[in-house]
């Protein structure tokens, strides 16, 4: 790992205490969100707050499973992101495929498709699960651990030539879309 | 030369007192909600990780508009008088209008280097924001002309001067309160955030920005909030002397994210209705006191 | 005077000839001829006056003031610019024979308007100039023919009115002269006399500038006529209009002839009358341009518009006002001429006017697109540049009368045209490219110079206006338009007005530096990656690289934002009266009653004629026993 | 009296064109009228209990100013020449109106639009 | 020499009767020789001639004052020109020949009998040429029309013989009439030369004479209108000043009204322009009806201007519609013809430049002068409408797409429309061209005693 400049720790600093979320749904695993960030467990109070677009987000929170179809999204919604960006797999969906793991159209392990800074195991996590995922990921920021983006960009012939294996092609491309 | 000075020291107040009150807001919508809340600094951290990211950018126009909301926010905070004639960076040339449309350089700059960046959601933003701009601005354009016919005077730091004997706020209530209600929309505060809506538009203008581009924006709308709270601190509240102005500022501050902190958001014809109803009724029946000279 | 003017038209004429040999040719002399009057303006001394000839036993005079210097200026800026861009964008057009001729025709006849002496001589050169100007909008649009009528018909209704009137003085005071004429009406005792006169010589004006009642032929014919003829109809054509409603109310002494009528704050109520009127064409031009998808048609009800804002400054009574109005002409006339050059340009490669039907043309046309920015700029009454000067006069003669009403409608109108002039930049110039148009170039030099050198000249007039506000000084020196102040201090670089002033070079330069720090920390943070917008061209398949919620999206037509912009406000008011609706049915009353006429007179059998041949008979020994 | 028969005709002539639908019975109604108008001038040279304007050698003297006016006589003879002519100009468009038409009924004929 | 200017075309109508070949032949050398000798006849104004022998009052003679002698110019010279389109005459030279004839005798004779006959020749050649091109019921209306006010004028020249116990004209002129029986007089005639001067409501004919053929407006809407006008002026002004004038001035401008707005509603070129003379004639009976000067010479040149205009629409109408069924955009085949048409609707509209203008404008300026503040408004609002549909047909016939191949058009055609259309800009800046003739007519019109004197004294001519 390279060494970092200055005005790299610097940075790296304020990104740790400035973090904007997107997150990725499907259902269940959105339903911890809203108490994380209610005034019960207030994540803004460590500079965590959701946002609108991946333009201007900094972590990708994959919440629930994924499969073929919305991996495309997910891998699109993540190269549309700034530098630097960070990737949390949220639940064991994102580990293992979760309960639904044998379904012909599941995605069991998020890791090969785009690099995962930080995994939240359980099913679901509590709120205090995530919190403590943030807290790890901020710390990792701010040591300069947390480079999934730079790993993406480093190996992205290898997570291109997975995410064609399990996809086929990775922008859709048919007759609907044309 | 002088003037050159003020400005400058404008400008950095702009920039350190209102992210600091932006950091103090969050904290009091948190308290409103019961939670804790960032801290009071959380918005320069916000504004300067943003610059340090990689961004990306969307064509020539997105970078031109950027910088030209940027510049003309910041030509604007430059000749708006602080609180006092002492603080009145160019006092020939701080004519109200003249501030009014010299902001509007920024919006349009603003406007166009977002829908230049090719998003729909953007260019639906901006129309929002336009459409606002028409609900907000035509009640305080009518307090306002009422204020200069009164004072025979658009020169912001003599209106200043003039209110010596007692605050507009007193002078003419209907005024003042049509004009803070329009504020609030100016400001794009919770009920009238409707350009920005995040849930519904993807925050509208600002959904193709990313890095740098989001943290110059979010200056400029410092440098906004800096002019709008400005004006209405010297036009409404007398000004006052450079710490008096400050406690002004962060008090009609306050009242805005207090307000903006327990309401929903309109939706945008609502919004038109609301302003074309009470606020400018009462403007103009503000502006008919002032005619027959039943001001306090 | 006379014998240039004359030469002109005689020009025109043998323009057509040398067009139908070589139509490139014919433009060129067009530009020549056009460059020649505008040196010849600045050669001529105000206060000269020349006979034209005689008619009817009235000399036809010609005089050279201030108001003519100016007017003719604004419009030679114009047409000059219009006749260098014509001489490529001629190639897209049909008849460019006539086009040339009847363009130097109608240059020629707007000069003469602007020279005239007196009722008559103004009437002769107008209608010259109004059939000219009508004989180029049918070579348009194919609705343009019916726009050709319409203006025909509204044109002609003003100037019958006019010339009602200027019948009346005639026969009143036994002259056609407008500096007598003026005299006779401040000294005449016949109030309603001089009521009638001066709204039927207004009404010319009105028709002409596209003021409420007679708006609706600006809409149709600028939005129809040929491209380019539009800058000309829009910036210089409607300043006619402008021009006579400056005579009749500045010109001829309003204050003085209506003593004793004052309404509001000093200003007597014809002239509250004429300035509601315009106050209306305010409001109306606004929401209309607000709903427009056609973009020609937006900024021709964005003249309509404009024109009120003219009108209102003008009927102010007010130093400031008048000046400001008088600015707003030259103001209105570059930005309105310099934005239809552009539409010009953009239709001369995309061949539409539909803004739902573009969009992204930023990348394919810049300086198009620079063009029109400054341009809406100006028209937005922004600064720097110099839309803004007059708006602001305006604003402050409005605000110093305490009339709060017509404020508000002048700040309705101002923020309105943010929200129209924005909608052809957003749908046309920004946004996706549409596939359709992924082979379209800039155009050429000899189309853009024009555009450039007239945003070139706005522009400098933003920052350094007081050339352009002395000959306005002197036209209100002329008029002795109260009160007295000196609003162009160009010792101090100011502009003042009576509740205030400004440093348009300290603006300006507050935003070049604005500017370069936001530059400066632009440069100071990371390099941005560049992404293309949705790039369909690029190669199939590629992915888009803007937020599209995770969406494939391949036609960039469907991610263009470009219909029913402001759906919200537009909602507000889509059962609006129309005035289109109520002059049609007037038309449709007159065919109707035609139909009438025609079925029981004309049409019907020989037992038929004998009865109205009795009945004559009988109403006839009936009336005269 | 002679009047009131000229009178009258020009009532009957009159009522024709008016109520008649058949353009042949209108042009009969012409020819009533014209007739009613020769009658009325007649009338207007008529000298009660005047003799035939006939000027010969053996007239008495005495008769001389009891002579019916000749001129208006003369006029008549004119009159009806130019209403011969136009009658038979007005048959003749008849006939060429019925061929092109097939009708000489106003309420029937074909082809007549506007 | 006068009577030649009926003879010779009679003469010549007899020898076109027996070779038809010959028609257009004799009828060009007619209309040349009638011209010529209208124009010679300028030595002799003013003279009457005495038919037979018989002098005034009792036999019927022939008047040339100034007013008889430029309407006779004025008509010959349009003989003349439509004699240059043997096409538009086709079969009908022997009717334009006693045509010919009977309008020159109808304005030149001085007694009222004559006067009616000459009506009733001119009625009938009127009728036959109307028929042109099988328009046989728009002919036949015509002919009930002309049949009905015939009668009328008959009556009315037979009350003035009760009365004064003369058909001359100048003995009426000089009789002075109880006012009922003036009325009465006035009255028939009014009728009687409505129906050829196109006063409402007694123009239904209009639409469908002038409408339906190509020879009909040409020749009807120019020379014979003319006469009419002439003899309107002639009977209501000289010989029974006073009368039914304030009656004439409101007919007319209703007529001016009706005859534009039934125009705006037409959809057919020749028909538009057929209500559109009937509106312009309408404006020249109104000025007119004004009876005096300077009213009456205005009148006249404003009816000069119209029928020249006119002339050169109806020319280019007539050859158009019938060689196209689709006329949108003809023009651009048929460029001369265009301009033509165009620069005689502007003129008739009176925009600056062209020759209506100066008509327009010298009647509005003159009725303000005489404080008539109706007639300008009104004649305005009737330019209005009248600008509305001649700017549309412009617009139609050059702008529209050309639906249909345009052939190679007549040299003759574009010759006399663009040379009349020339005549029309040189008048607005001559216009005493124009002017001149027409104020000396309205003298001799207006000036009752002088015509007396006339008949009375002025025995020189042949």
């Amino acid at each position: 790992m390279k060494e970092r400049t200055v005005w790299e720790q610097i940075a790296d600093q304020l990104r740790s205490r400035s973090i904007w979320m997107l997150h990725y749904c499907t259902g269940c695993g959105a339903m911890e969100l809203p108490p994380t960030m209610t005034a019960r467990f207030d994540m803004e109070r460590f500079g965590i707050m959701p946002m609108a677009t991946p333009r201007q987000a900094d972590i990708l929170l994959i919440t629930g499973y994924l499969n073929t179809k919305t991996l495309r999204r997910v891998i699109y919604t993540y190269e549309q992101m700034a530098d630097p960006k960070y990737v949390i797999g949220f639940g064991s969906c994102t580990i293992n495929g979760g309960i639904y793991y044998d379904s012909y159209s599941t995605i069991n392990r998020l890791d090969y498709y785009i690099p995962v800074d930080v995994y939240i195991a359980g099913c679901m996590p509590r709120p205090e699960a995530i919190l403590e995922a943030f807290q790890y990921l901020m710390e990792k920021i701010r040591k300069g651990e947390a480079d999934g983006w730079k790993r993406y960009k480093e190996n992205y012939e290898w997570y291109k030539q997975n995410q064609i294996r399990s996809l086929g092609e990775v922008y859709v491309h048919d007759e609907f879309h044309e | 030369m002088t003037g050159v000075y003020k400005a400058i020291f404008n400008l950095a107040i702009a920039f350190f007192f209102v992210l600091t009150l932006e950091g103090i807001g969050r904290k009091i919508t948190a308290r409103v909600q019961r939670r804790i809340g960032p801290p009071w600094y959380q918005s320069f951290i916000d504004v300067f990780k943003a610059l340090s990211k990689h961004p990306f950018s969307n064509g020539w126009i997105f970078d031109f508009g950027v910088l030209m909301a940027l510049g003309g926010a910041i030509a604007t905070a430059a000749i708006v008088p602080m609180g006092s004639t002492f603080w009145t960076p160019f006092p020939n040339t701080d004519n109200f209008f003249v501030i009014m449309y010299l902001f509007a350089v920024g919006a349009l700059g603003m406007a166009m280097g977002m829908v230049g960046s090719g998003n729909p959601w953007a260019s639906i933003g901006v129309t929002r924001a336009l459409t606002q701009m028409l609900g907000y601005e035509l009640p305080y354009l009518i307090v306002l002309a009422s204020m200069m016919f009164y004072y025979k005077t658009a020169s912001i730091h003599l209106l200043i001067e003039k209110q010596a004997g007692g605050w507009n706020l007193l002078v003419m209530p209907i005024g003042a309160i049509v004009a803070f209600i329009s504020l609030l929309g100016m400001l794009g505060k919770k009920p009238f955030d409707i350009a920005i809506a995040p849930a519904e538009i993807a925050s509208g203008p600002m959904v193709e920005l990313s890095g740098k581009y989001l943290g110059l924006l979010h200056i400029m709308h410092v440098f906004s909030i800096f002019v709008e709270i400005t004006l209405f601190v010297d036009v409404f509240l007398g000004g006052g002397n450079f710490w008096w102005f400050l406690l002004k500022f962060l008090i009609v501050w306050i009242l805005a994210v207090l307000i903006s902190s327990v309401l929903p958001r309109f939706r945008i014809e609502q919004m038109l209705k609301f302003y074309w109803g009470v606020p400018l009724g009462l403007a103009f029946l503000n502006a008919f006191f002032v005619l027959m000279g039943w001001t306090l | 005077m006379a014998i240039t003017l004359i030469s002109i038209l005689a020009l025109s004429v043998a323009v057509y000839f040398i067009s139908k040999l070589s139509w490139k040719v014919g433009a060129v002399i067009n530009a020549l001829a056009g460059a020649y009057l505008m040196i010849y303006l600045f050669t001529l001394k105000v206060g000269s006056s020349e006979v034209l000839g005689t008619l009817f036993g009235e000399k036809l005079l010609l005089t050279y003031t201030n108001a003519s210097f100016y007017f003719s200026f604004v419009s030679m800026l114009v047409i000059l610019a219009v006749m260098v861009f014509a001489i490529k964008w001629l190639d897209s057009q049909k008849y460019p024979s006539a086009f040339n001729m009847f363009l130097l025709m109608m240059t020629a006849a707007s000069l003469g308007v602007f020279f005239a002496g007196d009722l008559l001589t103004l009437y002769i050169f107008w209608e010259i100039a109004v059939l000219s100007s009508m004989l180029i909008v049918p070579m348009g649009k194919k609705e343009a023919r019916r726009a050709a009528i319409i203006y025909a018909v509204m044109s002609a209704t003003g100037t019958y009115m006019y010339l009602y009137a200027s019948f009346m003085i005639y026969s009143r005071y036994g002259n056609f002269n407008l500096a007598e004429v003026a005299k006779d009406l401040a000294n005449d005792p016949s109030m309603p006399f001089k009521v009638t006169v001066y709204l039927l010589l207004a009404a010319a004006g009105i028709a002409k500038s596209g003021i409420f009642p007679l708006h609706t032929w600006l809409r149709i014919a600028h939005g129809n006529a040929p491209d380019a003829f539009s800058a000309v109809l829009s910036g210089q054509l409607v300043k006619l209009g402008s021009y006579v409603l400056m005579l009749v109310t500045a010109f001829f002494p309003t204050l003085k002839m209506f003593q004793g009528l004052e309404l509001y704050s000093k200003i007597p109520s014809p002239n509250y009358f004429l300035l509601a009127l315009g106050a209306t064409s305010i409001i109306v031009g606004t929401l209309m341009a607000i709903k427009q998808d056609d973009m020609k048609m937006l900024i021709a009800f964005s003249s309509v518009a404009n024109g009120g804002y003219i009108l209102v400054g003008i009927a102010t009574m007010d130093a400031i006002g008048f000046e400001g109005g008088i600015l707003h002409v030259f103001n209105h006339a570059l930005a309105a001429a310099i934005i239809f050059m552009a539409f010009a340009s953009v239709v001369y490669r995309t061949h539409t006017t539909k803004i739902s039907e573009m969009g992204g043309l930023i990348h394919k046309m810049p300086i198009t697109f620079i063009s029109y920015l400054f341009a809406i700029i100006s028209l937005a009454g922004i600064p720097p540049m110099s839309g803004f000067i007059s708006k602001w006069m305006i604003y402050q003669a409005l605000v110093r009368k305490g009339m709060f009403v017509t404020a508000f409608i002048a700040f309705f109108g101002s923020i309105g045209s943010f929200l129209y002039v924005f909608r052809p930049l957003a749908g046309v110039f920004l946004g996706q490219l549409p596939k359709k148009y992924k082979d379209v170039k800039e155009v050429p030099a000899i189309m853009w110079i024009p555009m450039v050198t007239l945003v070139a000249i706005s522009f400098i007039m933003g920052v350094w206006p007081f050339p352009i506000l002395k000959p306005i000084e002197a036209m209100r020196a002329d008029f002795a338009i109260s009160p007295s102040v000196k609003i162009a201090d160009a010792s101090n670089w100011l502009v003042r007005g009576v509740t205030g002033s400004w440093n348009p070079v300290i603006v300006f330069n507050l935003f070049i530096i604005g500017f370069a720090i936001a530059y400066l920390l632009y440069t100071l943070f990371p390099k941005p990656k560049k992404v293309d917008l949705l790039a369909p061209h690029k190669e199939e398949g590629a992915p888009i690289n803007i937020y599209t919620g995770g969406e494939y999206i391949y036609t960039p037509d469907l991610y263009q934002y470009n219909t029913k912009m402001y759906a919200g406000f537009e909602r507000m008011y889509e059962k609006h009266p129309s005035w289109e609706k109520v002059l049609d049915m007037l038309c449709k009353f007159f065919h109707d009653l035609g139909q009438l006429v025609h079925g029981w007179f004309f049409r019907p059998s020989p037992s038929a004629y004998a009865f109205w041949t009795v009945m004559t008979l009988l109403i006839v020994f009936w009336v005269r026993w | 009296m002679v009047y009131w028969i000229s009178i009258i005709l020009m009532g009957i002539g009159i009522y024709g064109l008016l109520t008649q639908k058949n353009l042949f019975k209108q042009l009969i109604s012409l020819a009533i009228i014209d007739t009613a108008v020769n009658v009325f001038i007649i009338a207007a040279g008529y000298v009660e209990g005047g003799k035939a304007p006939i000027y010969t050698k053996a007239l008495p003297s005495f008769l001389k100013g009891a002579f019916v006016d000749p001129l208006p006589q003369a006029l008549v003879l004119t009159a009806i020449v130019i209403g011969v002519g136009v009658l038979a100009l007005g048959a003749a468009l008849l006939v060429r109106v019925k061929e092109k038409h097939k009708n000489l009924d106003v309420e029937n004929m074909k082809g007549v639009g506007e | 020499m006068m009577t030649l200017a009926i003879a010779i075309p009679l003469i010549a109508a007899f020898l076109a009767a027996i070779r038809k070949s010959w028609g257009y032949i004799l009828y060009a050398i007619a209309a040349i020789l009638n011209f010529i000798l209208s124009l010679s006849l300028i030595g002799a104004v003013p003279s009457i001639h005495a038919l037979g022998g018989w002098k005034p009052p009792f036999g019927i003679n022939l008047v040339l004052d100034n007013a008889s002698f430029y309407a006779i110019l004025f008509i010959n010279a349009i003989f003349l020109i439509v004699a240059v389109f043997p096409d538009i005459i086709g079969k009908y030279a022997t009717v334009m020949l006693v045509l010919m004839a009977a309008v020159n005798g109808f304005v030149l004779t001085g007694d009222l009998f004559n006067s009616f006959v000459f009506m009733e020749i001119i009625s009938a050649a009127a009728v036959i040429i109307a028929s042109k091109r099988e328009n046989y019921y728009s002919a036949f209306k015509y002919l009930i029309f002309a049949g009905i006010a015939g009668s009328l004028y008959l009556i009315a020249v037979i009350f003035v013989y009760t009365q004064t116990g003369s058909l001359n004209m100048a003995q009426a002129a000089y009789f002075s009439f109880s006012q009922k029986s003036l009325v009465a007089i006035t009255t028939l005639f009014l009728i009687g030369l409505g129906v050829e001067a196109k006063l409402f409501p007694l123009n239904g004919w209009v639409m469908g004479v002038y409408g339906g053929n190509d020879l009909a407006p040409v020749i009807l809407s120019t020379a014979v209108t003319f006469s009419a006008m002439y003899m309107m002026g002639r009977l209501m002004i000289t010989i029974f000043g006073g009368g039914v004038l304030q009656v004439l001035y409101v007919l007319a401008l209703i007529t001016m009204l009706a005859g534009e707005l039934a125009a705006l509603y037409q959809k057919n070129l020749l028909k538009t322009l057929a209500y559109s003379s009937i509106g312009q004639a309408g404006l020249v009976l109104a000025v007119l009806s004004k009876g005096k000067e300077p009213f009456t010479s205005l009148a006249y040149f404003q009816l000069m201007n119209e029928v020249t205009a006119k002339l050169v629409l109806f020319l280019v109408a007539g050859y158009l519609v019938y060689k196209y069924t689709n006329l949108n955009g003809i023009f651009k085949s048929h460029k001369v013809l265009g301009t033509a048409f165009s620069i005689a609707s502007f003129s008739l509209v009176g925009f600056p430049l062209f020759a209506g203008f100066q008509s327009k404008l010298r009647i509005i300026m003159e009725a303000f002068k005489g404080g008539d503040y109706l007639l300008p408004a009104l004649l305005l609002l009737a330019t209005l409408i009248e600008l509305t549909y001649l700017i549309r047909w412009n617009v139609r016939l050059w702008f529209e797409d050309q639906v249909e191949e345009g052939e190679k058009g007549s040299w003759r055609h574009g010759f006399v429309a663009i040379a009349l259309a020339i005549f029309l800009v040189v008048i607005f800046f001559f216009p005493n061209i124009y002017l001149a003739p027409a104020s000396k007519m309205a003298d001799a019109i207006t000036s009752v005693s002088g015509y007396i004197n006339i008949v009375t004294s002025g025995l020189g001519g042949m």
